[in-house]
């Protein structure tokens, strides 16, 4: 049956231009300011500004940057740390003003200040004076970014770095009037520069884009700009998304829902074959992994930590995570995730995907273990089900006499444990969807030096100055091909040391209405892109 | 005889497994008849009244027949049932405290009493309320805005007598309608009723124990003794020649006033409770006035005396007993009770005093606890002062004292006639050996006999141990028994005070007069007598 | 002294028999609600046993039990068969029987120990305060009032990442939910409180000297049962399922010791494709609700003098 | 009137306390998270640099007692985030501001009170009558199978979780019957209808939530009622049984009934967090689960006042009401 082949689906319908798309979100409230905005390039905001550089996803293939405002993406001097950008002829914003260099420069530099703060922020630290600069209010002008001619954009880097381009497709790199966004109403009154702009934002409940009479749809091919109009519905509980969207009535059949469909969901869709066309599943996704604090008592010690390996049963945890093993994803056995370049498929502990727990003991027996471990302490977040999938993991541990303890908290505090500075816990349950389809967004923040405590994600505080070398190395790369190499080396060295149990790449279910067509998910990100979504009449 | 209006034949009564209340009685009113039920308390007067409107609790079984104008009482429908109860038949409760709904106005219940059957606008029934508060001789505007906690024990029976006859109903069962009563009204409620008997022709069922009521109302009486008839006769008959061995009984414990004991000298004792011009206001909700129950009382009672508190219904009685117990707090004046100045005692000696206090109160079934055993009751103050020994003898002693049966230990107070509930109260007050007995009408709802041996009882008590005692009673007689001197209260003042003998023999002032004058004694003639002199007394 | 003994009516048996206990032996639906009380308890403390039997534990997963498609308990009925007696659960495979038998331990224990905590807080601080008055009674009031409109969310929240790991987590939710439960007893009881303390025989009680316990002990709480027992019952599986929703902001029984609780919030998201998940715990939870509401209305019965005798 | 005015003084002077306590008590819990308020609006990749310029910008750098006291300062006095052009006005009374959803507190509970008001009113007088009613009715039947099927069919609602109660209303008539919208708030100056169309789901749920604490105290408090003096009285006057069970047994069911009524609905007012969410309401109760979840320490600070407001305004009304109703009862 095709239409559960990952990545699939929407196909089957025909769409037109016109038409309201409904979008049911949980979430309560959605910034709409770029300087404060965390989307991707692909989903809400992608809908109402373009910035200097798009992403064009593909199902069976990595995603790539392309350009958007400017003409290219970009041109990187020798060095790699100047960029230069040509922007396209006659665009404006939906209030009139042409869209020049001035404006994205303004854009970016508003971000910069501590009323806007919030959003993506790659850009802050690596543009030259990025770090002590307060934004055009208070700051003045940020010299790091030119403006020779109205049409030309030129960024100095602080640092070589190759995947520049992926950093102008942020909200950031959108372009603000000059002189507006001075007050937080910014956040719900944006001057758009994409297919739509914000007729009403409601707290709490609506927003409604409706077209943008200034966008060029021929300048952009990474929108598709179908429908009139699109209706975010805030504080939508997920369960009851789904039955609405199975039940299909009224504007419900041109809706879709903007998170994932949970596992008691999926078994429900499974069972009904009607339902089964509106199902959509990534074909990878985020990695899952189990991340073991390389800084604690016996987890120290890499020979029990590479036990963990072979104990883990990624059959249970797929099962535990959306009931069976396709719609959960792939088995991992790399750091890097699928869809991004320069990937490379490896497996230094190859085991059956339910284990193998006599080579865990044998190897727990080594490290001078032979009655196993006891009472690692194992906080895990209450949100997404993990509970239920650390428990997997903590039974199939069990096997190969590792006891754990689980310590549910609150989303919130577990993340402020983990990615606290005392790290006082010996293993959990994480999962990495890179920001930017590049293994820099895969490798640094998981496994960087810097990236340990003060919030960073390095949950398993590893701290190895030759891997930090490589990922510098890798990072002021500008020829992707020559980098993704440094990456793929990367990743091997890293789990030669085995900070982490990669377990999963999981995919991810979306439920979309029956006459919401061209709804796909491409390799990378594991969400469907909305900037093509379309209606059938 | 012709038609009668109310026939019972063959009523027998029983509570769930235990013997019959009421073994198969029977006895005719006639239309314009006053049939007085008197007997012993606990003989089940009341339970035979209550199941004429059907109001017995469900654990009560009845049989044989009650037909009223050739109905069939029991076993009537709920729509049936309803008419009769409030139309053809009025009733008036023994316990007036409970008998109320303490949420609700008297306005409102008697308004809603008037249009239960009668279908009149609101304004009109509060007329009409109005109308019956002024017939039972109550200020209708205060009243009828009063909640039931706000009255005196006899402006509550009143408020529930107005009620009763708020249809002029062909026949009112009236069960002890003037036991909270003194004197004087009680004396006006007689003549209410015997005047709508007169104009309206409204057949009374009386219960009643007190024989000088009977004397002054009845036409007929019926007997009572363990649940079965002993005798019926005409009132003068029944005076004049008793038949059955316990109507004589019954007729020689009765107390009139001038029979009681002659001159006592004043007592030489110091005195264990000192009141001086006392003063109590009772604020009130709604943004009512406040109401000063008592007004400038100076009194004092000697360590081994008995004072008789004697004045019509809210006069401050109860309040100035209150005041002694610390229920109530003065708003002026000081009171002592054995020398501790009750206004700046401290906890321990409040302790300590009401060790030494033992008081009935006036309301029986609503002073005892409805979820307590009348055991638990009575050994109360046993438990609360740590008095050690075996309280189960010592209930059984108390119970055998005021004539109960020691067995009922386990019973409930709803299980018990009003009667039986006041000599719970009394044996309760008596469990210390009080050194100060605040009675409170103590013997309202005792038929005579038992009220004699009750009254012996307390003479007893007070020759052996020699207790002070403040012995509240609208009875006169009774007063004029056990009293050694008597303070006559009105409108929260002192009117008159002395020995019992001076007061209530050769009364001074005028309110004491008709005070006494309205006292009825057990002899129909010459309570018929009294009755016109009591008219004819200046108000 | 006088000798006369001529009760007024014939003599009756004495009542004193009557106690509790015969009182709800003549109630049949207390009575079978008793049993299933007992049931309940034995299975709870028993739960090892009865696994055993089965032949299961609550902790091993069978993903082999598992329908490959989705997850849900392959075969009828959520997996029901002769060595899964309630079949199993969903995404884990796990004995769904030995889960409701363990569970019934958790739940119990904290559903009835955290109402015993409110109930007694509740009353005693209810009851002293309505009959105190004066300043404890504003005291009192105004602690409910701070505790009610307490933000228990985020209170619950961060003691769930501070409390410290060493504090028996039973013990720790059952104080927090007690904590948190007890001011609305209070209320209640206070309010009625203030209607008795006016009544003549609590009156009557003062007047004889007796001090605040005893008026509290005699007086009160014989009268203020009614109130208590429906509080009290009803809070009982109010609680089980408090503790369910703690276990979602991090303070719960961690897994994956079973709790009542846990199991019918994990359950709901599958009413449509697997609804025996649902129904087994959610039964237990239901049937344990009734039998301790109708044990209630019994004991009020059988408390109450005026309704003891039965008909 | 004059003792009124002063009990009424006394109360609001305790209010003031309380909503004092409450508000101090909940700024010193929220310090016990381990989160980091600062962390929401640091943006990602989140640099301990852009943290210290978010926190110092919200002004959560400064010692949190220093936070507290300016945080009541801002209810009088209002308050300015940031300096320069682009600062942040909060203009008294300002409860704080909320820089996850940037608006003032006070609007964004301004633009949810209707909603949760609403809800909680709905509800509860659902819940109220129903739940009476079922109690008077189960008391009159006492021990009878209705009795029974009354009990079991409330107690049903109390054992079963908001969520699934929602769910399967949604599904029953919202999907299957098609009778009611299934979700969203219509506002009642839009259209009283459609407000009351939007929210009879809801009301329902909860109210089958709720209703059996209701019918059992009712139940039981009518059986002890019916057992007194005066309800014999009533009866022997002959009022109607609808009057006597309906006016004079009611009045005094309804003292504990109301009581708890108040503790439930003040809580309500709160926000009901389970049922606005399954029928994505915009009220309280969402806003305040998100602001716990975005640790977002104004707007949390904000609803709890209100809430904590409420639960003590609906104790006091009923400590009045009390009193009218029992007039034993009545504070002196
Ligand atoms: N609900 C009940 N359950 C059991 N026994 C009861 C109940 N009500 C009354 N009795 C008993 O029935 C008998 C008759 O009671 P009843 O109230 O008729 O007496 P009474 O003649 O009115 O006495 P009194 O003059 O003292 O009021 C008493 O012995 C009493 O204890
Ligand atoms: N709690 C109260 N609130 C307001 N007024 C009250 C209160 N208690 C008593 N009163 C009033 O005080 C006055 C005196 O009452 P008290 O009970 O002392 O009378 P009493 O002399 O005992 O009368 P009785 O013989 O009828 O019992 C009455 O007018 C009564 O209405
Ligand atoms: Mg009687
Ligand atoms: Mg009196």
């Amino acid at each position: 049956n095709a239409n559960e082949q990952p990545g699939s689906g929407g196909q089957s319908v025909a769409v037109s231009a016109g038409g309201t798309l409904y979008i049911l979100t949980d979430q309560t409230s959605q910034h709409l300011d770029p300087a404060k905005s965390q989307n991707l390039a692909i989903t809400t905001i992608g809908l109402i500004h373009r910035k200097l550089t798009a992403w064009k996803t593909s199902a069976d293939g990595p995603a790539t940057v392309v350009p958007d405002l400017a003409t290219d993406t970009g041109r990187a001097s020798a060095d790699g740390k100047t960029w230069t950008f040509t922007l396209k002829d006659g665009q404006k914003l939906a209030d009139g003003t042409p869209i020049t260099s001035a404006e994205i420069k303004y854009g970016i530099e508003r971000s910069f200040d501590a009323a806007f703060s919030g959003g993506l922020g790659y850009h802050k630290t690596l543009l030259e004076g990025g770090s002590s600069y307060t934004g055009p209010f208070k700051g003045g002008d940020l010299a790091s970014i030119e403006t020779p001619d109205p049409k030309t954009i030129v960024f100095h880097l602080a640092r070589p770095y190759g995947d520049w381009p992926w950093i102008v497709s942020m909200p950031a790199f959108a372009p603000v009037p000059k002189g507006k966004g001075t007050d937080a109403s910014y956040d719900s009154t944006p001057v758009c520069s994409g297919p739509y702009q914000v007729a009403a934002y409601t707290k709490g409940v609506s927003i409604r884009l409706t077209r943008n009479p200034n966008w060029d749809a021929k300048s952009d091919p990474a929108r598709s700009g179908l429908p009139d109009s699109v209706v975010i519905q805030l504080g939508q509980e997920t369960g009851v998304v789904a039955q609405r969207l199975l039940a299909g009535s009224g504007n419900d059949a041109t809706a879709f829902g903007s998170s994932f469909v949970n596992p008691a969901q999926l078994a429900q869709v499974r069972s009904n074959p009607a339902a089964k066309t509106q199902l959509v599943t990534s074909k990878s996704g985020a990695l899952a992994y189990l991340a073991l604090n390389t800084k604690r008592g016996p987890l120290a010690n890499p020979k029990v930590r590479q036990a963990f390996q072979y104990a883990v049963d990624k059959t249970a945890y797929q099962i535990a995570s959306a009931g069976s093993a396709d719609l959960a994803g792939p088995i991992a056995t790399t750091l890097i995730t699928e869809g991004i370049a320069g990937r490379e498929v490896f497996d230094l502990y190859p085991a059956p995907p339910n284990g193998d727990v006599a080579k865990a003991r044998q190897l727990l027996a080594e490290a001078g273990f032979p009655n196993g471990l006891d009472n690692l302490d194992f906080p895990v977040s209450t949100a997404n089900n993990d509970a239920d999938k650390a428990q997997a993991l903590q039974a199939a541990l069990q096997r190969a006499g590792i006891r754990t303890k689980l310590r549910p908290l609150d989303d919130d505090a577990w993340t402020a444990v983990v990615t606290g500075n005392e790290g006082s816990y010996d293993l959990t349950l994480g999962s990495w969807q890179p920001d930017f389809p590049s293994a820099n967004a895969n490798i640094e923040p998981l496994f960087g030096t810097s990236e340990i405590g003060n919030g960073g994600y390095n949950e398993s505080r590893y701290s190895v100055p030759e891997v930090d070398a490589l990922i510098a190395q890798a990072q002021g790369t500008v020829d992707p091909a020559a980098a993704g190499k440094l990456w793929a080396r990367a990743d091997r060295r890293i789990l030669q040391d085995s900070p982490v149990v990669p377990l999963i790449y999981t995919r991810n279910s979306f439920l979309h209405g029956s006459k919401v067509g061209d709804f796909a998910i491409g390799e990378f990100p594991a969400y469907p892109n909305y900037l093509q979504i379309g209606l059938a009449k | 005889m012709t038609e009668q209006l109310l026939a019972l034949r063959d009523v027998s009564i029983r509570f769930g497994d235990a013997g019959a209340a009421v073994r198969g009685i029977g006895f005719e009113v006639a239309p314009a008849e006053v049939l007085a039920l008197v007997g012993e308390s606990g003989s089940g007067k009341s339970v035979t009244a209550l199941s004429l409107l059907g109001l017995l609790p469900p654990t009560a079984t009845v049989t044989g027949s009650a037909l009223l104008s050739g109905r069939e009482l029991y076993g009537l429908d709920a729509a049936a049932m309803r008419e009769v109860r409030g139309g053809d038949i009025g009733m008036v409760f023994q316990e007036p405290m409970s008998a109320l709904n303490p949420v609700f106005r008297i306005g409102t219940q008697l308004v809603d009493a008037v249009r239960a059957h009668r279908k009149v606008s609101r304004a009109e029934a509060k007329k009409r309320a109005s109308e019956l508060l002024e017939l039972v001789e109550l200020e209708a505007g205060r009243v009828l805005r009063s909640y039931p906690h706000e009255l005196s024990g006899g402006q509550l029976q009143r408020v529930v007598i107005a009620m009763a006859l708020v249809h002029e109903p062909a026949l009112l069962v009236a069960d002890e309608p003037t036991t909270a009563l003194d004197v004087t009204v009680q004396a006006g409620i007689l003549a209410l009723l015997r005047s709508l008997r007169d104009r309206l022709g409204t057949a009374i069922l009386l219960v009643t124990h007190d024989m000088g009521v009977v004397a002054d109302l009845a036409d007929r009486v019926v007997v009572l003794r363990e649940g079965q008839v002993v005798e019926q006769n005409s009132v003068t008959e029944l005076f004049a020649a008793p038949k059955a061995a316990y109507t004589r009984e019954l007729l020689d414990a009765v107390l009139s006033l001038g029979t009681g004991a002659g001159e006592e000298a004043a007592s030489s004792a110091e005195a264990l409770v000192s009141v001086r011009d006392l003063e109590v206001t009772y604020r009130r909700g709604g943004g009512a006035a406040p109401v000063r129950a008592v007004d400038g009382v100076t009194l004092s009672v000697a360590a081994d005396e008995v004072l008789g508190l004697v004045g019509e219904s809210g006069s401050g009685k109860s309040t100035i007993s209150s005041v002694l117990t610390g229920l109530v707090t003065p708003s002026a004046g000081s009171v002592s009770v054995a020398g501790t100045d009750l206004a700046t005692a401290s906890a321990r000696q409040w302790r300590e005093v009401r060790r030494r206090i033992g008081i009935v109160f006036q309301n029986p079934a609503s002073a005892l606890n409805p979820r307590a055993t009348i055991g638990a009751s009575i050994a109360e103050p046993l438990v609360v002062h740590g008095f050690d020994g075996d309280h189960r003898a010592r209930v059984t002693e108390l119970l055998t004292a005021v004539r109960l049966d020691p067995q009922w230990t386990g019973r409930y107070p709803h299980e018990l006639s009003g009667g039986q509930c006041q000599r719970v109260g009394i044996a309760r007050a008596l469990a210390l050996r009080p050194r100060l007995l605040i009675a409170d009408e103590p013997t309202s709802a005792l038929d005579v006999s038992v009220q004699a041996s009750v009254l012996a009882l307390l003479a007893e008590l007070q020759r052996e141990l020699s207790f002070a005692c403040l012995f509240i009673s609208h009875d006169l007689a009774v007063v004029e028994q056990v009293a050694d001197r008597v303070v006559v209260l009105h409108r929260g003042k002192v009117v008159e005070e002395g020995p019992v003998a001076s007061v209530l023999g050769s009364p001074r002032e005028d309110y004491t007069r008709r005070l006494v004058a309205a006292a009825p004694v057990a002899d129909p003639a010459r309570q018929r007598a009294r009755r016109e002199a009591w008219r004819a007394l200046p108000r | 002294m006088s000798d006369i003994l001529s009760p007024g009516g014939p003599p009756v048996p004495a009542a004193a028999s009557r106690t509790l206990w015969h009182a709800l032996r003549r109630d049949r639906w207390a009575q079978a609600s008793a049993v299933i009380i007992v049931l309940i308890v034995v299975a709870a403390v028993a739960a090892p046993l009865l696994a055993l039997i089965e032949g299961q534990d609550p902790y091993t997963y069978h993903t082999e039990l598992l329908n490959p498609s989705n997850g849900a308990g392959a075969g009828a009925l959520g997996g029901i068969s002769g060595s899964h007696w309630f079949g199993v659960e969903p995404l884990t495979g796990r004995d769904l029987f030995a889960i409701v038998t363990y569970g019934a331990r958790t739940s119990f224990l904290i559903g009835v120990a955290a109402t015993a905590v409110s109930v007694v807080l509740g009353v005693l601080l209810g009851a002293s305060a309505g009959y105190v008055g004066g300043w404890w009674d504003s005291v009192v009031s105004r602690v409910t009032d701070v505790l009610l409109g307490f933000p228990q969310l985020i209170f619950m929240i961060s003691l769930g990442a501070v409390a410290p790991a060493a504090i028996p987590r039973p013990l720790l939710l059952i104080t927090v939910i007690g904590l948190f439960g007890w001011p609305r007893v209070a209320r209640v009881v206070r309010a009625q409180t203030l209607s008795l303390r006016g009544r003549d025989f609590v009156r009557a009680a003062r007047a004889l000297g007796a001090g605040g316990a005893h008026v509290f002990r005699r007086e009160l709480l014989p009268n203020l049962w009614a109130p208590i027992i429906v509080l009290g019952t009803v809070t009982i599986p109010a609680n089980i399922g408090f503790e369910a929703a703690l276990s979602f902001l991090g303070v719960g029984i961690p897994p994956p010791t079973p709790s009542w609780g846990r199991s019918i919030s994990d359950a709901i998201n599958w009413v449509q494709s697997d609804p025996m998940f649902l129904i087994f715990p959610g039964a237990a939870l239901f049937l344990a609700t009734l039998a301790f509401n109708m044990l209630g209305d019994g004991l009020r019965d059988a408390l109450d003098p005026k309704t003891a005798v039965r008909r | 009137m004059n003792r009124a005015l002063r009990f009424l003084g006394g109360r609001l002077g305790g209010m003031l306390v309380v909503l004092l306590v409450v508000s101090f008590a909940t700024f010193a819990v929220f310090y016990l998270l381990p989160t980091d308020p600062a962390r929401m609006s640091c943006g990602k990749p989140c640099t301990p640099e852009n943290l210290a310029v978010a926190r110092q910008f919200m002004g959560f750098d400064k010692p949190w007692i220093q936070q507290y006291l300016g945080f009541l300062g801002g209810i009088f006095g209002g308050r300015t985030f940031g300096t320069g052009a682009t600062a942040i006005v909060c203009g008294a009374p300002c409860f704080g501001y909320s820089f996850q959803q940037n608006e003032p507190v006070l609007s964004l509970i301004g633009d949810r009170l209707p909603v949760t008001v609403s809800l909680a009113i709905g509800a509860s007088l659902i819940w109220l009558v129903a739940g009476v009613a079922t109690g008077v009715f189960s008391a009159l039947r006492r021990g009878k199978a209705s009795d029974r099927v009354a009990m079991t069919v409330t107690l049903a609602g109390v054992s079963a979780p908001a969520y699934l109660v929602g769910l399967l209303g949604i599904l029953l008539f919202g999907f299957t019957l098609d009778v009611v919208p299934v979700s969203g708030y219509v506002a009642f100056a839009q259209s009283p209808v459609g407000w009351a169309w939007h929210l009879v789901l809801p009301w329902l749920v909860l109210a089958f939530i709720n209703a059996a604490v209701y019918g059992r105290l009712s139940r039981g408090q009518m059986l002890e009622i019916l057992g007194e003096d005066f309800i014999r009285t009533a009866r022997a006057v002959g009022l109607p049984e609808r009057t006597v069970i309906g006016k004079y047994a009611l009045r005094n069911v309804l003292l504990p009934v109301i009581t708890v009524f108040a503790v439930d609905l003040g809580a309500l007012l709160g926000g009901a967090v389970i049922t606005e969410r399954v029928f994505a309401l915009p009220g309280l109760g969402g806003l305040m689960v998100d602001a716990v979840h975005q640790v977002d320490l104004p707007v949390l600070m904000g609803v709890t006042l209100f809430a904590a407001f409420f639960v003590i305004l609906a104790n006091f009304v009923v400590d009045v009401l009390y009193g009218v109703l029992d007039p034993r009862a009545r504070l002196t």
